[in-house]
């Protein structure tokens, strides 16, 4: 998949010890779960290149990501919550689907969202993982709506499949997990395989289908410094922002049965600052992307946080900022804490960090 | 290829190092300002850095945090290249090893400090996989309350780093603990930061008092390094946190760690301030010497008597009367915590006339239990024809009754309220009436060869002085003559020190030498680690050693261990006494 | 009497006073600038000074210098005037009394200073025959390293003389020790004085050094006092030297004089960093109640389980496992060093969840012969259908097995290796199966009944909560009702708190009742001293006492023992937490 | 024997103290001496009205102070060097003396010495202790000499005894223990006595027989301070200088049995500092009479004695100020020490002491 260079071997058995150290952690975990009901399905407002919408967001339970399977990605813990056996069967996933209209007709009562989100913690245009028909009869479901975004490495962004969006009238999003422009970060830190290239060029297929671009970005994978993780994500957006239109850069939050946690856990790790996030916020308007974050668990020791005391109110200035995409949301809110997210990223280095819990 | 560190005085574990930037620094000491990272290859890739001597290099280096699993440690090991300046490698408990820099880096830092047991066995592994006379460097964990235990441990570069940054935070640090600022009423220290008063005190300058608290420290730990008393300083400063307490006990676990380090002898005072002492190297291993390694040479009973406050024991007025008492008839052995039992002949060495301890007439059950033990030790491996104990009630008595149990011995007691009561006296004196004198001659005999004993091994004293010596002078300060003089006890020390003619009549016993192979020169006045071939794995800071090259053979004293004189680039290993060319 | 001097908070002996100056001093502290000594009567006829509230004046005196006979004592005892300034009276050992003086000068201050047992025994025999609510002065005596100790003993004032003289000698001074200044290689401090730097430092500079470590040392004292925290302080720093270690050994051994000023209760974590912690008061205390005053009420068999290092243990993992596996078929009992044994009922009572300590595996002789015998003497007094030990090999199997010998009893041992693997649990379930559970109100009752005991003694519980009471709330919030509300557990203590109605039921019981009698006055919020009429000799900092005077019945919580209510002039006295006009 | 004024209950009471327990202290000692020989005798060079004399010392063995047996000086140990008994005979006393005849013979050759000084630790002009038979045959064994000098409480000076010396033509100074002007001082902390009163009256007497009188002073007895007891010696000085033609001020030494070593031994007290001797001797230089120190055990613990380093060479400087009364000889010699007793000077109070060792 990645393109010769010097690094090959040393990546290659990089890659080999991180899928062996994800599996056996990944391996700790005893549940399974129910394949008749999403994983998770909520409602929200998000802001699109159309403006502000109404989003029903759905986790669909697709047997989970094949690569996690072979190890994965280091933060990822979504496949400790996928099916046993690992794939899902077309009724068994619209099972789902009709349970996410259930939840959104309960909700939000007539108001319907017309903005429809669906992640699998996979690849959604992987048709190991959904078949074609499964698509299609999503993308028929939803034809009444204005806009779907479904989540796909960027191997399955294929304009074939994108158009049975398109035929039905629904402006469509790949939402590429990205989570970083830098490939060394994206193989090394985060054990994702693919490199930038082919993200650009599932861009260019998206383009081709009339479909968007959504990048999700990652802010501190393992193994960074927090001042490196701010600085490899202001460089991501900005490159990103060439062919995506939304630039969505997520904190790491620790999940349960993953690398992170393990050096969470032994003292290694330590989640981003929610001041991280609002300093990449700020730093990247001048990015031709609208720029969103969706710090999970904020404030909680596992997920993005400051000091206790202003996490809620810095999580709050992000989501105004997510709406508005205005810098100065971030004028309103300080706190003592400043001053040691100043000292962090001052001095924090990777050979001795994290320097805060 | 250690060509920046050199380590000049060692305190167990803890050294007096010297980093050779520009400005040389001193450690155990903050790093901060003499630092240039030049990056990690996690986030990008790099080339090797100029690097010059103003500052120490850290090579590029992918790190590995707390927790990171040793596979992935494996796989992603970067080759540090070699340069012409001072450089630091970032190293984990995985990938500690000689990668030839000037320091060390460890990575886990933040996920060892604060767990006793983890501290302990990653240190102590780390520190023996890197090269003696390299620099370890923890980085953004030191406080003023762990930087004593850490630097103890054989940590030598710190940074300000947390200190700073949990002062920001608003802890106040002290080298007795933390508090949350808010808590104080008045800020108990002197430093400029503190000086402005609590009520215009911020954060910002508690960071600055941490800052300055951690140096304050810092200069404390290397005073008491350079004193030889560090170990004294932790038993007290360490008990501020249980965490800490816990590391220096679990360090007294990894005993041939500690042991390595610890030198035979110190100029000063060791102090005995709790039942922890008791597990000190210094005091294991005279107990395990004097039990293993002595044997008693007199004919005459065995006269158990209490230590004095006093040392040398023979200076003091209790033991001046027991003296007159015994009047050279019986063969005195004194019973002291910690040290546990200390032959007459002995009473000049390290410890024996070197501590001092907590005097409340209550004895511990530890105490009890420790020179039970080593008494009960020295009674299997030494006959006596009869034993008198001439000890006090209480503790004393109490340890002999339980030696009585164990071994079958039965002691003839001979004090019934206080052992220099007219009556406990006149009771020792009568109770060996009857009994043969020893020598004068035959005393100073023993004497010498009960040090070779305990300095150089078991039937050392025999091999060495067993026939057709004399000895000249007044104890402790005796001279050892064949035809020529072999060796000297040098009196502070009670230990021997041999002359040339000495050094090769022990290497050509059947005593183990503890031996250094230099390389073809003549060493003057000292021997560098640089030109040692090979050092005998068992010699110890203060021991005699043996010295020999194509071109010298010569006698002196070990500055270093013999692990770390065969791993050290630089530095002084041994002191020579005295040398003839070959 | 003492209208210029008021102690505001204790910590042991130790306490936080305010001597009201002009410029108000909070003790313990230096005195240096604002004394004025009225002179010596051995060397001139003085008359009485005018004095004036700037400084606290020492009446014309007769000092008796350490060795002093006690005949010349009394021969030359002055009688000291009363004035309307603030006063300082000098009184030996001997002439100890009250005096009518704000403070004391203790003339014999630097013989005893440097000798534990004279140390220990002078003060707390001057502290007890001068008013508790007057200051202690030692003059010419106070260092860093001494001046904690001093202060943990009950002195409130000192000067800079001994510090200062002693820099000009030649000695630099720190918490830790003195150094002679010429064997510094540099300077250990972050004072003022310090930072010219090792060579520009000569010995007026190692005065000023000596005063301001000592300056700064007494505000850490201050600053433990307040948290409750010095006799932790004091377990670490006092082993910087022999005899401060010995000192506070010896004052363990005057128990009483501690026990009458250590709390009830405290916020603070006690940490148990030295076996010198099983001799702490509020340890003995607990262990002495429990054994003596505490009784089990429950009729299934006992279980043994090793404490948790999280507090209260009951929301420890380990103990979860342990409540699901017992599963109210036995009373659970915790060994732990250093308190001994914990009854379920009693887990919330200080200091049982306020304990932190040194984690290493190992058990000292102290420890096992300090729990075997809490153990024994509990099992002496609590007869149990079974004897359960769910505790794992080592030290908590060595204790069993004492306790066996010693009792007669025979434990069923249901662990081979941990304590919470499956197979133990599953032992201990199985060992459990067939008898049968107490009730959630059993539970509830006992542990309210069993906290009286402990609180107010032998029998409390029975005699007033014995019959018809109710409780709700969640333990350990617990409240107890008959028909109104008696009393309720004040859960971060473990105590128990009454109302009125409490109140009076204790009265009318046969149990002592701890009472404080006041003036006729309504107290509001609190009674002062000087509203004291008497308070019995038993009451302790945080006990609850019942007030009684001819305008009102109250309740509240002691902020004073009871002989200082009775000899104080100034202060708070009691905390009044409910009271009724009459 | 005191005047009496409101003190004298509370005087009369602290004799009593003060004597009972010197008297217990000094039972403790078991010694007994051979009274055929004197207690010491020596050599050495004394300052009179009339010049530097060669000086022949002699302490008589009388069998001890009256005073001393009933309690005594709170710092005199010279008791306990007397013989069992209390009385000496006539013959024996002339033993002691040609014993010491022969040690100037030994000791000087022919130069014999032009200045005799006689104590017995008590009073040689007392008949109890030495008959008047012995001191008429003293005074012409000695009548080639030039000035004799005999020890004397004040009680015991009359004029009569005197002139045995002035007859046989010898200048005779009677040597009188005053130790302090003070009275207060005197009877409290040194448990003698007399009044300055009956000094005077004995100078009077003494200036009746054409003799001169010699005061002793003893700086710092037990319960004073540093600096008190160097005021109590300047004002003593500058007192007895109207009295006295020659003021020998002596500073305390710690002598054995004595209540004085009981607060040295359990640290209540502290020999004066050489330095206090020097401040006295340069101060009173405006007295008009000889003034001269003569520190016994300087530089040991229990002697007068400064920081170790510089004790023999402020002792010089005493010994030349001695014979020269020139106040520069303490230009000549300084210490670090100097600093130390500066502020004892400044610092020490009684209830405080002593604050060096």
């Amino acid at each position: 998949m990645s393109t010769p260079n010097p690094d090959v071997y040393e990546q290659g058995r990089g890659m080999d010890a991180h899928n062996q150290v994800m599996r056996d952690i990944r391996a700790r975990n005893q549940r399974t779960y129910d394949p008749s009901e999403p994983t998770r399905v909520w409602l929200d407002e998000d802001n699109t290149p159309d403006g502000v919408y109404q989003s029903l967001t759905i986790i669909l339970n697709t047997g989970g990501c094949r690569w996690a399977r072979a190890g994965g990605c280091t933060m990822c813990g979504y496949v400790a919550e996928s099916v046993e056996g690992g794939t899902v069967s077309h009724e068994l996933l619209m099972e789902q689907i009709d349970a996410c209209l259930e939840h959104e007709r309960e909700n939000a009562g007539d108001e319907s969202s017309d903005l429809i989100k669906i992640y699998t913690s996979g690849s959604f245009l992987d048709e190991r993982e959904v078949p074609a028909t499964t698509r299609q009869a999503i993308a028929s479901t939803f034809s009444d709506r204005e806009r779907i975004v479904v989540e796909s490495l960027p191997d399955f962004v294929e304009r074939e499949k994108l158009t049975d969006f398109t035929e039905v009238g629904l402006d469509v999003d790949v939402a590429v997990g990205l989570e970083t422009a830098t490939d060394r970060v994206r193989h090394d830190c985060v054990n994702k395989y693919f490199d930038f290239d082919d993200f650009i060029k599932a861009s260019d297929a998206a383009d081709a289908a009339g479909a968007g671009i959504k990048a999700y970005l990652l802010m501190k994978p393992p193994f960074l410094s927090e001042p490196e993780a701010v600085e490899d994500m202001k460089r991501s957006i900005r490159r990103c922002a060439e062919y995506a239109h939304t630039v969505s850069m997520n904190p790491t939050n620790v999940q349960r049965y993953t690398m992170v946690e393990e050096l969470y856990h032994d003292g290694g790790y330590r989640p981003p600052w929610l001041w991280s996030v609002a300093e990449v916020l700020q730093d990247t308007t001048d990015a031709d992307a609208i720029v969103v974050s969706d710090p999970v668990g904020h404030g909680s020791d596992r997920g993005s946080h400051n000091c206790g005391e202003c996490d809620d109110r810095v999580q709050t200035a992000i989501k105004d900022f997510n709406l508005r995409q205005d810098p100065t949301v971030f004028d309103q809110v300080s706190c003592e804490c400043e001053l040691t997210w100043d000292a962090i990223m001052e001095r924090e280095t990777s050979y001795g960090m994290p320097l805060s819990r | 290829m250690t060509d920046y560190f050199e380590v000049h005085e060692r305190d167990g574990p803890a050294r007096i190092g010297e980093l050779r930037l520009a400005d040389s620094i001193h450690t155990p000491a903050l790093i901060d300002d003499s630092i240039e990272d030049a990056g990690s290859l996690w986030s990008e890739e790099r080339t090797t850095p100029a690097g010059d001597e103003t500052a120490l290099t850290v090579l590029p280096h992918r790190s590995f945090p707390a927790g990171t699993d040793t596979e992935v440690e494996e796989a992603f090991a970067v080759e540090y290249p070699t340069v012409e300046f001072p450089s630091a490698a970032v190293i984990s408990r995985e990938t500690a090893g000689d990668h030839g820099s000037d320091a060390y880096i460890l990575s886990s830092a933040s996920g060892i400090v604060g767990h006793a047991s983890k501290f302990v066995d990653t240190i102590t592994d780390v520190r023996t996989s890197i090269p003696a006379d390299t620099a370890l460097l923890l980085s953004g964990v030191a406080t003023p309350a762990n930087v004593a235990t850490l630097a103890y441990a054989g940590v030598d570069l710190f940074d300000s780093d947390r200190a700073y940054v949990r002062g920001l935070e608003g802890f106040y640090l002290t080298a007795d603990g933390e508090e949350f600022l808010e808590d104080l009423t008045e800020l108990p220290c002197s430093c400029p930061a503190c000086q402005r008063g609590r009520d215009a005190f911020d954060r910002e300058h508690c960071a600055e008092h941490n800052v300055a608290a951690l140096e304050t420290e810092l200069a404390r730990v290397r005073e008491r390094i350079r004193a030889g008393r560090l170990r004294d300083y932790l038993e007290g400063q360490a008990r501020h946190d249980a965490w800490l307490t816990a590391a220096f006990r679990r360090l007294d676990q990894q005993y041939s760690y500690l042991e390595q380090h610890t030198p035979l002898l110190r100029q000063s005072t060791l102090l005995a301030a709790s039942d922890d002492s008791m597990r000190r190297v210094e005091i294991q291993r005279f107990a395990d010497r004097v039990c293993t390694r002595y044997r008693n040479r007199f004919e005459q009973p065995l006269a158990l008597v209490p230590c004095s406050a006093r040392k040398p024991y023979s200076e003091s007025q209790s033991h001046g009367q027991f003296h007159d008492a015994i009047h050279y008839r019986a063969h005195k052995v004194s019973m002291t915590s910690p040290i546990g039992v200390v032959p007459q002949e002995l009473e000049y060495t390290y410890p024996a006339q070197h501590y001092d301890s907590v005097v409340t007439g209550r004895w511990s059950a530890e105490e009890i239990d420790f020179v039970a033990r080593v008494l009960t030790e020295y009674l299997e491996q030494n006959e006596y024809p009869r034993y008198i104990a001439h000890v006090p009630p209480g503790g004393y008595r109490e340890i002999c009754e339980r030696v009585e149990k164990r071994t079958g011995i039965e002691f003839e007691y001979t004090v019934s309220d206080h052992p220099t009561t007219a009556e406990s006296l006149a009771n020792l004196r009568e109770t060996l009436s009857g009994e043969s004198k020893y020598l004068k001659r035959e005393r100073e005999h023993n004497t010498v060869r009960a040090i070779a004993d305990y300095q150089l091994g078991p039937d050392a004293g025999t091999e060495l002085f067993g026939t057709e010596i004399s000895v000249d002078g007044w104890l402790p300060s005796l001279r050892v003559h064949d035809k020529e003089q072999l060796a000297t006890i040098v009196p502070q020390y009670g230990t021997l020190a041999f002359t040339l003619a000495g050094a090769r009549r022990w290497l050509d016993s059947s005593v183990p030498t503890k031996r250094v192979e230099i390389d073809p020169f003549v060493p003057q006045g000292s021997v560098l680690a640089p030109g040692i071939v090979d050092a005998s794995a068992d010699i110890r800071v203060g021991d005699e050693v043996v010295i020999e090259g194509p071109k010298a053979f010569a006698v002196g004293r070990a500055s270093m261990s013999g692990p770390e004189m065969t791993t050290s680039t630089r530095g002084i290993a041994v002191e020579v006494r005295h040398v003839d060319e070959r």
